[in-house]
């Protein structure tokens, strides 16, 4: 591993994925900053979206929140919800990023409540965006920041918001826009895709110096493997550089 | 157009559009009048105990803290409550006033989670329904549009769904299936505003959130603003109007309403207090000192705000970014 | 007859059934020099919805049309024509206004088509906004020039916006809002009300020099009698000289 | 949820939310990149025969009338159209360019009716299907909402339902009829604003009619503009922006685009050449010598503007009102 955390790693690997000239769904977290990165070094014409109505925000400064006055400063619009919402709900959002407690196979998330819905013994802060996100942008990308057994899981206790569903086919049977769903999973040990014939999540790359042994270990479903497993690229200094200096130079997130 | 599938969930608040109009007809006044009130006659006139109230935009964003702290301070009971929920919400359950959410999501970004709604959640107190973020706001939506439902295309598939009181029809017009997401008409709704005129012509800079949405859908709609500008200033952008006087019950001036959160253009969100509330919010006892503080420690929100203190404020206003 | 022509004395009795304080949803022609006029006489708080987004304007100058620039000039809103239906739907519109080549004695509207539907012997303008302020305005106020067996008909040839439709309750059973449809029909010879049990259209008072059977005459279905049938007020010299003067200098309207 | 009754009327554009989707996706460019062009272009490349598009206002009120008449000039055919239509789908009419109407209004208000609306669709040339002006906005935001349909409360009981193709069903949560209006996506949608930057995000003073939903029920957009401002300006004032660059395909310059109607804030109606069109349109071959003159005749916005004369837009300057 390099001289930086894994949520630098990881924030630094989920930008490269973000390709110029596309529009993407900002969440909080990692997804800001991620977007952020990508529009200071290879997307520069990234339009970035925020659930309560920034559009092509400058992202000089880190929002800290999807509202926050940084969401839409010097923003191309500032709307509202329901605007941002149905943009996704046309087909005008590329990517959308998610995060969750639980992830199973189909990439199907729970940010709601660990066990029972009611009373559960975990409350969590429930969908947010994420459902709207996952249901309507064409690609969403999930970052987990702890690949593990817990985390990964064959089973979530509540479908939150739409991975595959049930498999191929599933999501446009219950009447999700046709060809949208779960593109990558990033974590603090690999990158996944999402098998096309199946829907299964499957291995395709791990960070350096993390075996495919160990991602399988760490997860709590069958994980198949790609035939060719490359290794994901280390963060570059002027990554790092930006990150700490820029984007978020009081480490309201790069901490964790 | 058969129901494919019911949501579970509760509807705490039920669809009920003809309703909205009788009351809109009956309750509602359509003159332009001054309806500048203080912030205790608003509150106390317009929120009853059993009301489902909803506030925008969310904690720490132009939220209307100021009138949340005086229904607290009043301590209405029973409500039922729905919309983002950050610091708005965390006091309303920290002083125990609410028996049922329509939820969507309740931490604090950045700072992490609350201890409030997971207390009261956990252990039951208080009865939950989930929407997505969407969702919610498109309960909103359709109750601005008078009308019991509008289709969309979140939730489906998810158990999103079957815990909320959405339906899935098949659409008649594609035979693929739709979501349904009843509207929501609220009793009271809560909104804070950079700019309003006596009459409650309001203007909001920057994103609007669901405040258009949220105010079309309240019988009773307070608004606070940090600031009363002219009939006649109103007149000349009327486009900017977002919300006309005609929904308006009470306008409340508060600056510096949205504190601890921000107010674009205006000041930005007091980090400080926020994260020290999020520490307190672990510990019972401490939630309840952070009350008495800030909320029952104060007879209005010019205490509030003297409690805070204007080199606080000054600074906030010299940290938040311009145009 | 006083010395005003028939227009004239149609908007001078259809300014005042506007109450003050109240919302009129304002169409093109007569309710516009109606809303003018009430609004510098009896009706100073009367608020004005043009169904393009114009709410409150100061109505100095004649609008020549629902979205032209006088209709939110000095107004205190100008959002677009959705807000303004949904302002109708949600109940917030007292009263609307409505005109229309035939109507029957439910108050049943046609602005369509005389003939079949298509090809139609004559194309009328169509709903426009009519359907929409005939379904949500709580008064509808019926504004006919002429009165006469070819526009009173026993039967509307195409049912452009909804009166009472075939009588009580059958508003409510198709789904309209409960409580709304017409409140009075002003037309160059009387007035008429709706009888509350029958929802069918009554004279309850005549112009002057205008007799009961004169209109029945004209009326091409049965016409029901008010027991006690007043004389309409003749506009005063106050309100032909504003109507005249102030109002509509230009006679796009009154010269007709 | 039954269907109690179903429109007769023809849907010339059937609602299809995945082909939009699949149409933003493969076609649709979401960079910020220039979009300025010469109004010939604009119209060659993105409005095809067959098409079907819409306008936004009407005829006198702030319309991409520039536009029509380019339309008109490239002579585009079997046009299927939807709006208010006073002047500029007279002139469609007039040049025999138009198939299929979905029609709610088309008279010219104060002045009186057209002849051109009533001899296409009388003598059966021009196929119709009738909505109220609130129907059909509806439909747009339906699509703009990217969903199959909107419930409404309006054509419930009438004709104007019967001849339409809405449909009527039993509403799932009230157990009331409510009238399910079909989403209308255009083809072209053809929109002229006050102000727009080069990459095509709009500014509209005063009301902004249905551009709103329009603008986001088109798969192409093509915007006339009064004028081009910055980005940085845009950027300055985002919520003023009600069409975001990314609905847009082609940003035309057209000062006085809205002659002979008028342009809030700018310049009054030409009541005289309306007022002589009108009479004009009465007679076919009147009706040709106008397009002859005023649009064929004319190789561009600029040529016809030539035509209209400084003189007389300054006079039509001077006449509007201020704020």
């Amino acid at each position: 591993m390099p001289d930086c955390n894994q949520t630098e790693f990881l924030i630094c690997l989920a930008s490269k994925l973000i390709e110029d000239r596309t529009t993407a769904f900002v969440g909080t977290g990692i997804p800001m900053l991620a977007a952020a990165l990508a529009k200071r070094l290879h997307a520069p014409n990234l339009v970035s979206i925020f659930e309560f109505g920034g559009t092509g925000a400058s992202l000089e400064k880190l929002p800290l929140g999807v509202g926050d006055s940084r969401t839409f400063h010097k923003a191309v619009a500032a709307s509202g919800i329901c605007d941002m919402m149905e943009t996704a709900q046309r087909g005008f959002i590329e990517y959308g990023f998610l995060g969750g407690a639980q992830i199973d196979s189909y990439g199907n998330l729970n940010t709601t409540v660990i066990g029972q819905y009611w009373p559960p013994k975990v409350r969590l802060p429930g969908s947010g965006g994420a459902n709207d996100v996952g249901s309507h942008c064409w690609k969403t990308i999930i970052i987990m920041r702890q690949h593990d057994t817990r985390r990964f899981v064959p089973k979530v206790d509540f479908i939150t918001t739409p991975g595959y569903l049930t498999g191929p086919g599933a999501r446009e049977k219950a009447g999700l826009p046709p060809n949208t769903g779960p593109y990558r999973v990033v974590t603090n040990l690999a990158l996944m895709d999402f098998e096309p014939e199946t829907r299964r999540m499957r291995l395709i790359a791990t960070h350096p110096g993390v075996t495919k042994e160990q991602v399988i270990e760490n997860t709590g479903f069958e994980l198949p493997v790609a035939d060719e497993v490359k290794t994901n690229p280390t963060p570059t200094d002027e990554e790092l550089k930006i990150l700490r200096e820029k984007i978020d130079p009081e480490r309201y997130y790069i901490s964790k | 157009m058969d129901v494919i599938e019911s949501g579970i969930g509760e509807l705490f608040q039920p669809p009920d559009p003809d309703g909205f109009r009788e009351w809109v007809h009956t309750k509602k006044n359509t003159q332009m009048k001054d309806k500048v009130m203080a912030e205790h006659e608003a509150v106390s006139q317009f929120v009853q105990d059993g009301d489902y109230i909803g506030t925008e935009l969310y904690g720490t964003v132009r939220a209307p803290m100021s009138l949340i702290r005086e229904v607290v301070r009043q301590g209405k009971k029973h409500l039922r409550v729905a919309g983002q929920g950050i610091h708005e919400i965390d006091l309303l359950l920290a002083a125990d006033l609410v028996d049922a959410l329509d939820i969507t999501y309740v931490a604090w970004e950045v700072y992490g989670i609350s201890a409030c709604p997971r207390r009261a959640v956990e252990c039951g107190l208080v009865k939950t329904t989930d929407w997505s973020n969407g969702g919610i706001t498109w309960r909103f939506k359709a109750a601005a549009m008078g009308v019991p439902f509008i289709p969309v295309r979140s939730m489906l598939g998810t158990d999103t769904l079957k815990y909320s009181a959405a339906k899935v029809v098949k659409d008649p017009f594609t035979d693929k299936p739709v979501c349904l997401i009843p509207a929501l008409f609220m009793d009271v709704g809560l909104i804070h505003v950079h700019k309003a005129d006596k009459c409650g012509n309001c203007r909001i800079e920057g994103i609007s959130g669901f405040a258009h949405e949220m105010a079309r859908a309240s019988k009773k709609l307070i608004i606070s603003t940090e600031e009363i500008v002219s009939t006649e200033e109103i007149r000349k952008y009327p486009e900017q109007t977002v919300i006309p006087y005609y929904l308006v019950d009470a306008v409340v001036k508060a600056k510096y309403g949205s504190h601890p959160g921000e107010m674009c253009y205006r000041y930005w969100r007091d980090g400080e207090h926020l994260q020290q509330f999020l520490k307190d919010s672990k510990d019972p006892a401490k939630t309840m000192t952070y009350l008495d503080k800030w909320v029952y420690g104060c007879k209005d929100h010019q205490q509030y705000i003297n409690l805070v203190g204007m080199e606080r404020l000054k600074k906030l206003e010299s940290e938040i970014g311009g145009r």
